[in-house]
């Protein structure tokens, strides 16, 4: 395929996409026959809110325009189905051919399984060296690729309501100590000071990795024991159980949508959620979208600063049927016009992973980042700092049943125990122990 | 030509035909699969299979997850036996009177069974909303304290049962309606001369007459709801911890979100086998319910 | 003439009845209400029964923002499909089963009962490896065959209990006129077991509507989503559960069903009666 | 006319139940025969065996020459009338009366003026465009009749048609079938569990108990000659009466001696010995009050109007005496009785079977 093909007139189409794609097919990376046949290429997807469906809808009209022997079908699955629907497709031998935005936990265990296609060609065409350095780190595994990293997310933000701290005379709280105490002054009648999930939900699981990091704790120990019965873990059931009558009622069953929702709707006046809250207030509440900051989510212990970033990638199942195709695809998901419609159809919740689109004016020109272009920064540079959960940090190893043990709900559960039904929070630590080492054996 | 009687026979087995080949195997050989695979190690992604024996079956019956499940399953289906039965029976006692808009009455009190599981379970969770919902601002309306009905127990179990027995008590109450009209009203005339009170009516008449129908309502209905996933799951997905997870609701998670597809078919053959005593139960008593020839 | 008393104990029977029955449909018409409702009034307090400024947008915002029609254009092609599927073999099989005397037909029965009553979760692994097997995972055909393997215990069962309520002479009759065995199954045996049919009909075809865990594991493809998958993905497992557009979505997906019912009532109701309980 | 033979036909259902056992009967052509037994004594299972209802377990059943037992029901040309007239509930009289002439391929106007002739002759022409729930119980019976008679079958099978009509009904349906059999000539067969309905409209009776036939002949022949103390309690009401005794050799011969009744010298009954076991029978009519060596008590007294019924009691017997209607009897009363000694029959112990002619 000639690369004058693919690229067209538009300026920004120039832009690396395009070559990489070109790149990848000039390599012969696809053979004949499969370049000719027609192909149906099935792409999974995490995120899925209806304007990203829309940026999606236009990547693959381009790319189809481009590849017209191949037809993209985009799947778009939520988190908290995930692991059942792949288990499904994996168990049917009906495995889709791309995964895209996929949390980086779940790609890290599929690796370890063993499932997964390297994908050196198609970051080495994009330019190894644009990828922030943690997400260079946490995907090559053994000198090779096994995710392209797509975009981040940072759900290690403290969104709180400036007026409502303004009044109370509060500062944004920089530790958890300093956390319980906004929340407890801005817990009156119907509204409640902080919003974060307490049920058996996604979100729940995984947040726990970030608060027992920040408390000093592991889950899995450097040489792949379970460490996760210590008193980081206990902390952190302490300090939930402290927040827990600082919420609202329901938050017992709160996953993603809730937790931000209850700060959108104005009822918690803090929240703990990704860039997201700029645009759902916006659409959903305009009245308090003056009002709304954020911090980097507050901290155990000032010295010993962690957060933790989706690290969001693009992965190739071995049993995919179309790998070639899917890298094509995969590579094109970068071309910079149609990405960045894709990252700021989420303005503020998704942050691209190379730094050449992060400092380019077609990403940050959006109005409402313009807007909240310090809330902005904040989230980049939280997201800078911040780690994978399964790789807490840049010289651990891949804790390789990440996925697994996010996806067994044991954390939310040993929460649970001791939020809801009053176990001591050793007892119900212990019990997680006890249950991810089971899981881990098997 | 074939005689009559072998060409009835040939012909009978050909419409029998599609229905057994379906079943058998639609049903029956995964069901033989399913008891198979309880003794493998199996892994849905990697889809590797290792025979572990009756590994599976130890490991859950050293499960106290396993035992919860159980201990809830049962819970479960007794509060909602002894919900659905009661209400239903009252219901139709109600409804076989002579009222305005009888009719009208008895079509509405069918809906909730024609409602989707899913718009079922929506519409409860909308309703009981913790800050938005319906229920408690009646409930708080009424000066009481705001109620988590479905994150602590045993609040969330309670409310599954009521909202799993919203559903299905028109069926109660359709079969019992069925059968109260078919009752005599000289039985009651009879009773009345007698000098007996409404309530020794309703005993020593109308229970007899509907024994026989609720004996094999509460087998059917304890079979259907012992299985019951569907509801569960939209509602509470077996939250708070493991309140209200069934057994059902153990199996998928088990296999699903585990992956310990070996352990999910263990806890499905163990269900099976307490199926099986609810269904020999249910033989025995729709054998001895005279109204029914069905199954001999 | 009744004496006052006993008309007074009617009267609070009666009024006693209709609160009941408004209290068991209280849930519909809290949804139909909801999906009438714009955002404000969704959270006004105090809450109210009917919409003050009753609104579309809801439906419009389900059926523009989400694949809605595509979901139900699947359910209803799935449902439909495995209902008249499962119509014809139930029917011919529960008519071999009842008025052909064939051996070994009390074991079949008994095995029956058996698929009737098994748990769906059991068999759900293997049967989606089978489906898999013939290459029909994440499609509305996998679906079919999964469903079938649901409804077709249920529906041999129900019928057979309505064949059984057919008079045998009705046939035998209809042989002794020159009647073929087949030819007296159509034109006199149908006829009869119409009301059945219908009735094993909207029951097979409300499973299939409402069915979900199959659905969940088995459809990862968007376009060939059924309805409660489709709803519970886009609407509810979605960023932010609009309540206004899950009710909206809700009463789309059962309020034709209610309409549906309320026409055929006489023979589902028979139905109940007559074939699910005699079991 | 056709007649029905029946060779050595045996029904099993199950490992070991006979339903029917070594059935031989010849029904003649243009007869009326009536299977009367109890119920379950394999009356209906034989008539739907001829039918082509059920098949047999062993034998053959010929139409005249031609043995039908392997035929379709439909191929046999039998017309069968069911107990509940098992009209099609989906079709109109019209219809029901159609559907055997639709299935023999007859021409539509052809149809016409047979459906129009049979409902003429039964009298049903204002319903032809009823559907059968709308007919009461005579009138389905009679579209039953219209049925069967339309298409002029070889054979006509009844079981027990009357049964589900009022008394009055019924004795109207007895003669009109009667009058019906006369105008066809047809042989017919007809089962029923009903004495009356046998002994008024049969040519001969076919009584049958267990499986078993126990005696076929004419009416009258039934009645004044029963085969075996089965058929002799079985026909007739009241219940013919029965003595228990003994023979025993007299001063005059063989004699039969009861607690009840006086010595009966029974000389010369073939096949009685002495020492043998036996009941004597004799019917109520033959019983004469007032007179005679017997003595019993007066225990219940029926007056009909054109006669009464006395029960009387003695020891552990009852005896049933139908008498005048002016007698003057009260209860408890003592009372003397004699039966005519023409008039008895004696069934051995053992089998039940009669002794002597």
């Amino acid at each position: 395929m000639p690369a004058k093909d693919i690229v067209s007139p538009d300026r920004r189409s120039l832009l690396k996409a395009a070559g990489a794609a070109a790149a990848l097919s000039l390599a012969g990376r696809i053979p004949e026959a499969e370049a000719q046949a027609p192909v149906t290429l099935r792409a999974m997807t995490l995120q899925r809110a209806p304007l990203q469906m829309k940026a999606y809808e236009a990547m693959v009209k381009g790319f189809e325009a481009v590849n017209r022997n191949i037809k993209v079908e985009v799947l778009p699955v939520s988190q908290t189905d995930l692991w059942p629907k792949l288990a499904a497709a994996y168990a049917g031998g009906d495995v889709p051919d791309l995964v895209m935005q996929i949390t980086s936990e779940n790609a890290v265990s599929l690796h370890g399984q063993g499932l997964l296609q390297p994908v050196d060609d198609v970051v080495r065409a994009l330019g190894e060296a644009d990828f922030e350095p943690a997400a260079q780190n946490l995907f090559k595994d053994k000198g090779s690729y096994f995710a392209v990293p797509a975009s981040n997310n940072c759900v290690s933000l403290l969104w709180y309501r400036k007026d409502l701290l303004g009044e109370a005379g509060l500062a944004p709280p920089q530790t958890w100590e300093q956390l319980v105490n906004v929340a407890r002054r801005l817990t009156k009648g119907d509204k409640y000071g902080a919003s974060m999930p307490y049920g058996k939900t996604a979100m729940t699981n995984s947040i726990t990795w970030t608060l027992v990091y920040q408390a000093g704790g592991r889950i899995i120990a450097p040489d792949n024991s379970v460490v996760f019965n210590s008193d980081a873990t206990v902390a952190v059931l302490e300090f939930l159980k402290e927040m827990h009558p600082f919420m609202p009622p329901g938050v017992n069953r709160y996953d993603f949508s809730d937790v931000l929702n209850a700060y959108v709707q104005g009822t918690s006046a803090t929240c703990m959620y990704t860039g997201r809250a700029i645009v759902n207030v916006n659409n959903e509440n305009p009245s308090i979208a003056d009002h709304i900051s954020c911090v980097p989510f507050p901290l155990r212990s000032l010295d010993r600063p962690w957060w933790s970033g989706a690290f969001e990638s693009l992965i190739v199942p071995k049993a995919a049927k179309n790998a070639a195709a899917a890298k094509l695809f995969a590579a094109w998901n970068f071309k910079l016009d149609t990405y960045v419609e894709f990252i700021n159809a989420t303005p503020g919740h998704q942050i691209p992973m190379l730094k050449s689109v992060l400092a380019s004016p077609d990403y940050l020109s959006h109005p409402l980042l313009v807007k909240y272009r310090k809330e902005l920064d904040v989230t980049i540079d939280t997201l800078s700092k911040a780690h994978a959960t399964a790789k807490p940090d840049d010289k651990s190893p891949l804790i390789v049943k990440a996925g697994e043990i996010q996806n067994s709900g044991i954390f939310a559960e040993t929460i649970q125990r001791v939020v809801i039904e009053g176990e001591a929070p050793r007892r119900a630590a212990a019990w997680g122990q006890d249950r991810i080492a089971r899981l881990m054996r098997g | 030509m074939l005689p009559s009687t072998l060409r009835d026979q040939a012909l009978g087995y050909a419409l029998l035909a599609p229905s057994l080949l379906l079943l058998g195997g639609l049903l029956g050989w995964p069901l033989i699969q399913a008891v198979l695979l309880s003794f493998y190690d199996m892994h849905p992604l990697t889809r590797r299979v290792i025979y572990v024996g009756l590994e599976n079956y130890t490991d859950i019956f050293e499960d106290d997850m396993f035992w919860r499940a159980f201990a809830n399953n049962f819970v479960w289906l007794a509060g909602s036996l002894f919900l659905q039965i009661g209400g239903g029976v009252v219901v139709a006692l109600l409804l076989n009177r002579t009222f305005i808009g009888r009719g009208i009455a008895r079509s509405l009190i069918l809906f909730p069974y024609l409602m989707p599981v899913l718009v079922a379970a929506l519409v409860w969770r909308w309703m009981l909303d913790d800050i938005h919902g319906i229920v408690n601002y009646a409930w708080i309306g009424m000066g009481l304290k705001r109620i988590d009905w479905l994150s602590t127990m045993p609040n969330a179990m309670v409310t599954v049962i009521v909202v799993g027995s919203w559903r299905v008590f028109p069926f109660v109450v359709i079969a019992v309606l069925a059968r109260l009209q078919s009752i005599p009203q000289q039985l009651y005339e009879a009773a009345e001369v007698d000098g007996a009170s409404r309530w020794s009516q309703f005993w020593d008449v109308t229970m007899p007459q509907i024994a026989n129908v609720l004996s094999v309502i509460v087998l059917l209905r304890a079979i259907w709801d012992f299985r019951e996933f569907d509801l569960i799951f939209l509602m509470t997905g077996g939250g708070p911890v493991i309140g209200t997870t069934t057994l059902p609701l153990l199996v998928y998670k088990e296999a699903f979100e585990l992956f310990k597809m070996g352990k999910a078919l263990a806890i499905a053959v163990v269900m099976m086998l307490c199926m099986l005593v609810l269904i020999a139960a249910y033989l025995r008593s729709v054998r001895n319910a005279p109204a029914s020839e069905e199954i001999r | 003439m009744k004496s006052l008393p006993m008309r007074l104990a009617g009267l609070a029977a009666t009024g006693f009845t209709w609160l009941l029955v408004l209290a068991v449909t209280f849930p519909l018409l809290w949804m139909l209400g909801t999906a009438f409702k714009r955002p404000t009034e969704l959270f006004a307090k105090p809450p109210t029964f009917f919409p003050h400024a009753p609104t579309l947008q809801n439906f419009v915002d389900v059926l523009e923002q989400t694949k809605f029609t595509i979901y139900a254009t699947n359910s209803l092609i799935v449902a439909t499909v495995t209902t008249l599927f499962v119509l014809v073999v139930a029917t011919l099989g529960a008519h071999a089963m009842v008025s052909f005397k064939l051996m070994g037909r009390h074991v079949v029965a008994r095995a029956l009962l058996l698929c009737y009553m098994l748990p769906t979760t059991a068999v759900l692994i293997p049967i989606y490896l089978m489906i898999a097997g013939l290459g029909l995972a994440n499609s509305l055909s996998g679906l079919i065959v999964a469903y079938t393997s649901l409804t077709l215990p249920f529906a041999l069962w129900l019928m057979r209990a309505f064949f059984a309520g057919i008079p045998p002479e009705i046939e035998a009759a209809a042989l002794i006129d020159g009647a073929s065995r087949l030819r007296a199954f159509v034109d006199v045996v149908l006829p009869q077991a119409l009301p059945g049919i219908v009735t094993t009909g909207v029951f097979s075809f409300l499973i299939c509507w409402n069915e979900y865990l199959y659905s969940l594991v088995m459809i990862n493809d968007d376009r060939t989503r059924t309805l409660p998958t489709g709803i519970m993905g886009t609407l509810v497992n979605g960023y932010a559960i609009e309540w206004g557009m899950v009710m909206a979505a809700a009463t789309m997906m059962s309020v034709p069903l209610l309409l549906v019912f309320l026409f055929l009532q006489r023979y589902v109701v028979q139905g109940f009666g007559a074939g699910a309980v005699k079991g | 006319m056709t007649e029905i033979a029946l060779k050595s036909v045996q029904k099993k259902f199950g490992a070991d139940v006979y339903a029917v056992e070594n059935l031989d009967l010849i029904i003649a052509k243009g007869e009326f025969l009536t299977l009367l037994g109890p119920s379950g004594c394999g009356k209906t299972t034989t008539l739907r065996m001829i039918a082509g209802l059920e098949t047999l377990t062993s034998g053959e059943i010929h139409f005249n020459d031609k043995r039908i037992d392997q035929l379709a029901p439909g191929q046999r040309n039998v017309a069968m009338v069911f107990q509940n007239y098992a009209l099609y509930p989906h079709l109109n009289v019209r219809g029901n009366l159609e559907y055997p002439l639709k299935k023999r391929g007859v021409p539509r106007d052809q149809r016409q003026t047979m459906v129009a002739a049979t409902a003429k002759m039964l009298q049903i022409e204002e319903l032809l465009d009823r559907r059968p729930r709308q007919l009461s119980g005579g009138q389905q019976q009679r579209v039953a009749l219209g049925r069967a008679m339309i298409r002029d079958p070889a054979v006509f099978l009844f079981d027990e048609p009357l049964s589900n009509l009022d008394a009055q009904l019924r004795a109207t349906m007895r003669a009109e079938l009667v009058r019906l059999h006369l105008r066809l000539g047809k042989t017919m067969v007809y089962v029923t569990h009903d004495q009356l309905e046998a002994m008024t409209m049969s040519t001969r009776i076919a009584v049958m108990y267990k499986g078993r036939l126990q005696q076929i002949d004419t009416p009258a022949a039934i009645y004044s000659r029963p085969a075996n103390r089965f058929v002799a309690g079985f026909v007739g009401t009241p219940t013919m009466n029965f003595v228990e005794g003994v023979f025993s050799d007299g001063a005059s011969g063989l004699e039969f001696r009861s607690t009840l009744l006086p010595t009966i010298p029974v000389p010369g009954l073939s096949g009685a010995k002495a020492g043998m076991a036996a009941d004597v029978g004799f019917r109520s009519e033959h019983v004469v009050l007032g007179q005679g060596a017997a003595q019993a008590e007066v225990s219940v007294i029926e007056a009909l109007g054109h006669e009464t019924l006395v029960l009387l009691t003695a020891g552990a017997d009852e005896i049933a005496v139908r008498t005048r209607p002016d007698i003057a009897l009260r209860v408890g009363e003592k009372v003397r009785f004699d039966a005519a000694i023409d008039q008895l029959h004696f069934f051995a112990k053992t089998d039940g079977n009669r002794i002597g002619g």
